[in-house]
């Protein structure tokens, strides 16, 4: 499938979303390098354009489950930098109220319902948030994301199947970005392509570059369309890869030589640049502006989070029940 | 008052809820169509439809995760485990997701869900199909868990649950299905989380819930005869605790046994335990005794079955045992 | 695919096997209606073929898990009526003391590793048994059984998945008895054909007459045969039908008109013995002598362990951990 | 005496089963070529091949399951679930399987098997990934459950787990891997169901593991100058639990804190709390008190993370506030 033009604007907003997305995760990743914070950080570095893609494709009204992963996809998603920096340092003022953390990256009011840290557990929860869509006749979709690993897990294979049964308009949305920590997929699934699980549930199972942002929305859109109209969940399978390590101290010595540099040829930041440029809409020096706008409010935002007060300890017992 | 078993109070109290409130649904296993395999829930599909009353396939997981992704996304949905014993195969969306969902988004998303099941021993079901939950669910903050002892609670704490913006665990027993009481016709919800004190007495408490606690009302029975007047408090609600009602009457009787259908390891039991033996250790004239399967599992053998789970000559016999022991000086 | 001749002898103790089976269902139906014992039973009755078929594949030293619905399955691998008929009354001599009952059928000693009461939960188990002997290099398999309903649970994919990528000697065969419970499978599952779903895991998956021991048989041994040589795993899907409802209160109300008679027109028990009448091996009288002789061995059975004595209660506390 | 770190003790245990008993494999998520997670287990892949060291999918059932299946069929498999967290991933297979499944056959089946997981708060994990696992385990009849507090420990506990013909659920501490300790060359299997005297004193039994054991011993030092002597035992091992270390300790001293890195309900420290209420209760000079996290949850932010677990402070306050109790009479 070769990916349909966007608009204009649509284009801009994808490529400023994710300089914004690759700058902010190399300024957490020196963060947490500089053990400025303690724990850990998954980047989606060399992802950008699943992000991107996907959030350009969705309404509002449409929901969002992800994983530890999540950064790329709450800022495409919406999320103010200072927002998920704050909420990176554990601050008062993050999308948590700190108290989510790296891998939890939650904001309802931009349909984000949250960044989960046990593996496959986001798939069954959309599925719920698609479940309200249908049981209320709302034309909202539900759309999780997750990795190839993932869907080496029980509530992967139950959450299709449901869905294919309830005819629910959930879109699965697996991020193959070739390792699941430091296992190379084809060590732990025996398959070509992950799209070919949708089979086992009767769905369609759609194959897409995932570097190449305008190729992503056009999957998610089309596939959006079919569930907004009934016809239920569609599986799409993200070709992709990371180019950082698993989480923060992984240095990726499992990668084979060579294999980084061929994925860094197909960047999605600079296959959209590209394509932009050629199409007469972007030149060198405003790509540079666009970089340094993203910079800036990088930077802003780490600056406003290491300002920013951590919660108050009587936080530590609130939120558990509602009262 | 209209008299109604546990089960019709059950099926009353669903029907109620989903007359009132279009965001409540329910769904599980077989409980739509074929309502449900311990009958509790005919009728829903017919009156409620296809939409708001639905079966699925088996796979837990996915009937709970989905459950939680309706509650944060504006439904109340009510989701049937059928056997408590399945708990464990979802749960994973309980420890990591119901319970801590509303907590990790910084108190920004509300999880209003109820989940409902089965449980106990006593029916020949074997092991893998007689346990009661309660203390597998108390580890966890972040939600409730009722276990209602009769009829009119089997209504009023369902109602309740279903009413709570807490995710809520309502545990039925087996065994008390076909119990017949009265249900006010006008009964409404009961709030969560407040024991009850279902036989006033002053010489012993007791702390039991659902069928132990039939059993201690029996045990107190018997040994009014004997001229040993028994508190029994109906814990209800094992997560939160109320605490409050259990001191009051510990310090008033200054005894007090705790009867748990579970096995002794890390029980609600001992929830109880150290309280009386912290904040009521002054109130204490004897030993606090519980009454519950020890660590053992439940056979499928009859004799051996009915052996495993406290009887009221358990019961009574742990009672008459604290009115032994020693009194405070 | 056709199903080959087995050898006389093989035909007469699968002939005999299923009359065993019918019998000793039919028979524990009465006493549970008679209120002669507490708890449920779930029967197979039906669905002899896939118990005896499988059975007679097996070689010592292979191993079976199986679910509650799993009486035939012990009776075929060779567990003694008696052992069984006391285990179905909660007796001493029963095959576990009476603490399993009626769902826990287990007997190592013919390679019943355990009938299962949680649906899935004996899935993976086979894929460990199956570990053992490709760890040890031993020429055996394990093989799992379990309904169609299963497979729509997390365990089930897990298991596949992980078998077909360390490409373990485990067969995976799936009863279709067309309900899970009280629902139709269609509703439950988008599938033509659960065998479909070994697609996922780059798995051979074959579908094979449930009702005709001989096919069974067959088809067993083939996926055995390649399990054996290292070839890894199969998932097997065997059409059958359960004449009975789900369990020992289940009338089965949810049946369309007419269905049980189709499939009583393919009766396991008759299609072998027409088979056997019709090559000569068998004559009417002969059929009534198995079946008399079956009736008197559970009759047997049943006295027995209605005379045998419950376990003593110091059995409650035993066996859960060696000391 | 050659110093290892904890972590190094685990692999060292590991190392030592692996080339004694052919019987013994290890397999789990990336604990192969990448040497685990946690850097625990490098070169075992190396030294011992992939037919006995596995790498898996990401498929928690699935690897509990087989650890069980091969068990049953003459393997002494050791399962890595890597965070602890992931326990309620695989929690049927847990509660339903393993710890049922011998019970179930009449004690016709074996099943020994191990598996770790690493727990623990303090780190920055986020609420998913920084909780401890005795008390959801130790309500299950049929596994038994190690908490190593040190590299001897880590290294003779895992030995003793490896060697026990149960199910065992070893759980280390993230926040201790990197601590060093000797152990002996010549060390072996500690064998499991005893608690030990990590520091003998009269004046109040301090009850805890693992990481909240060091703390409790570094309370017990600071209390020292006070004039006040602590004893403080290490549990070990929740399930089964050595009550009669705890009562005799107790006859000494009259006094018992329990500390437990794990929220309030339903924890081991009940079972603790409940046993120095009955049969203690008569050596009970003061309340009973238990430190631990309460009913909260594990919050990223540190600060507030650092106040969830208890804390040496918390634990000398609490020893303190025990000594102003009572005096029996
Ligand atoms: C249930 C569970 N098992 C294991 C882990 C540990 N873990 C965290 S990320 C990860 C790899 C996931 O790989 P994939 O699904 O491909 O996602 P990616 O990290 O590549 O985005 C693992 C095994 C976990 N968090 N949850
Ligand atoms: C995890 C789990 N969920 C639900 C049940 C209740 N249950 C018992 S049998 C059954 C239906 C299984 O259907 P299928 O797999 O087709 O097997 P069959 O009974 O038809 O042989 C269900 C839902 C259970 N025992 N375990
Ligand atoms: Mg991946
Ligand atoms: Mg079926």
């Amino acid at each position: 499938m070769t990916a349909a033009q966007l608009p204009l604007a649509a284009r801009q907003k994808a490529l400023r979303s994710m300089l914004e997305i690759r700058i902010a995760e190399d300024r957490i990743q020196e963060m947490f390098m500089a053990n400025l914070v303690r724990g850990t950080a998954h980047l989606c570095i060399g992802q950008e354009a699943c992000s991107t893609g996907m959030a350009a494709a969705l309404r509002p009204g449409d929901t969002v489950t992800c994983t530890y992963r999540g950064h790329g996809h709450a800022l495409a998603l919406g999320m103010g930098l200072r927002d998920l920096m704050s909420e990176m340092l554990g601050k008062a003022a993050g999308c948590c109220k700190g108290k989510g953390g790296s891998m939890h990256m939650t904001d309802a009011s931009i349909g984000l319902l949250g960044a989960n840290a046990i593996v496959g557990a986001q798939i069954p929860i959309a599925v719920g948030a698609a479940l309200t869509a249908q049981v209320k006749g709302l034309p909202y979709i539900a759309l999780t994301l997750f990795g190839e690993g993932a869907t080496n897990i029980g509530a992967f294979h139950e959450s299709l199947n449901m869905a294919a049964v309830m005819k629910l308009p959930v879109l699965f949305c697996c991020e193959n970005n070739v390792y699941g920590e430091y296992s190379v997929w084809s060590k732990t699934t025996p398959l070509q392509d992950i799209a070919e699980r949708a089979h086992s549930y009767n769905m369609p199972g759609i194959i897409v570059d995932g570097q190449d942002a305008e190729a992503v929305h056009d999957a998610v859109a089309a596939a959006a369309a079919r569930a907004r109209a009934g016809e239920g969940p569609t599986l799409i399978e993200f070709k992709t890869y990371r180019y950082k390590g698993h989480s923060r101290n992984d240095t990726a010595p499992y990668r084979p030589a060579g294999e980084l540099d061929r994925w860094l040829a197909r960047d999605p930041i600079q296959i959209l640049k590209a394509r932009m440029i050629a199409d007469g809409q972007l030149d060198e020096a405003e790509f540079e502006e666009l970089q340094h706008a993203a910079q800036v409010a990088v930077a802003d935002a780490v600056d406003f989070a290491m300002a920013a007060p951590f919660p108050s300890l009587d936080e530590l017992t609130r939120d558990i029940l509602v009262d | 008052m209209p008299e109604l078993t546990y089960r019709e109070a059950v099926c009353k109290a669903l029907a109620d809820e989903l007359r009132s409130d279009p965001d409540v649904i329910f769904f599980g296993e077989d409980v739509g169509e074929a309502g449900g395999v311990f009958k509790v829930t005919p009728g829903l599909y017919e009156e409620f439809g296809p939409n708001r009353v639905r079966d699925t396939p088996i796979s837990e997981q996915a009937i709970l995760g989905s459950a939680l992704g309706a509650a944060i996304t504006g439904l109340r949905p009510v989701a049937e485990l059928m056997f408590a014993d399945f708990i464990p195969v979802a749960m994973d969306q309980i420890v990591n997701q119901i319970a801590k969902y509303r907590y990790m988004s910084g108190g920004r998303l509300r999880t209003p869900l109820t989940v409902r099941a089965a449980q106990g021993g006593g029916v020949g079901f074997g092991t893998q199909h007689s346990q009661c939950a309660e203390s597998w669910l108390a580890s966890f903050p972040g939600i409730k868990v009722v276990s209602p002892a009769d009829p009119a609670e089997a209504y009023g704490l369902l109602r309740g649950a279903i009413r709570d913006d807490n995710p809520v665990f309502v545990l039925e027993h087996k065994l008390l299905y076909s119990m017949k009481g009265e249900v006010a016709a006008d009964a409404g919800p009961i709030t969560l989380g407040k024991a009850r004190i279902v036989r006033p007495g002053k010489h012993v408490t007791v702390v039991a819930l659902q069928l132990m606690l039939q059993r201690a009302v029996e045990a107190a029975n018997l040994l009014a005869t004997e001229g040993i007047d028994v508190e029994v408090i109906d814990l209800r609600c094992v997560s939160p605790l109320d605490r409050a009602t259990v001191l009051t009457s510990l310090e008033k009787t200054g005894r007090i046994v705790v009867v748990e259908e579970s096995p002794s390891g890390a029980g609600w039991g001992g929830d109880i335990a150290s309280l009386a033996a912290d904040e009521g250790v002054y109130f204490l004239d004897a030993p606090v005794k519980r009454v519950n399967m020890g660590m053992t599992l439940t056979p499928y053998s009859p004799p051996l079955e009915d052996a495993a789970v406290p009887t009221t000559a358990r019961i009574t016999d742990a009672i008459r045992s604290v009115m032994h022991g020693y009194r405070r000086s």
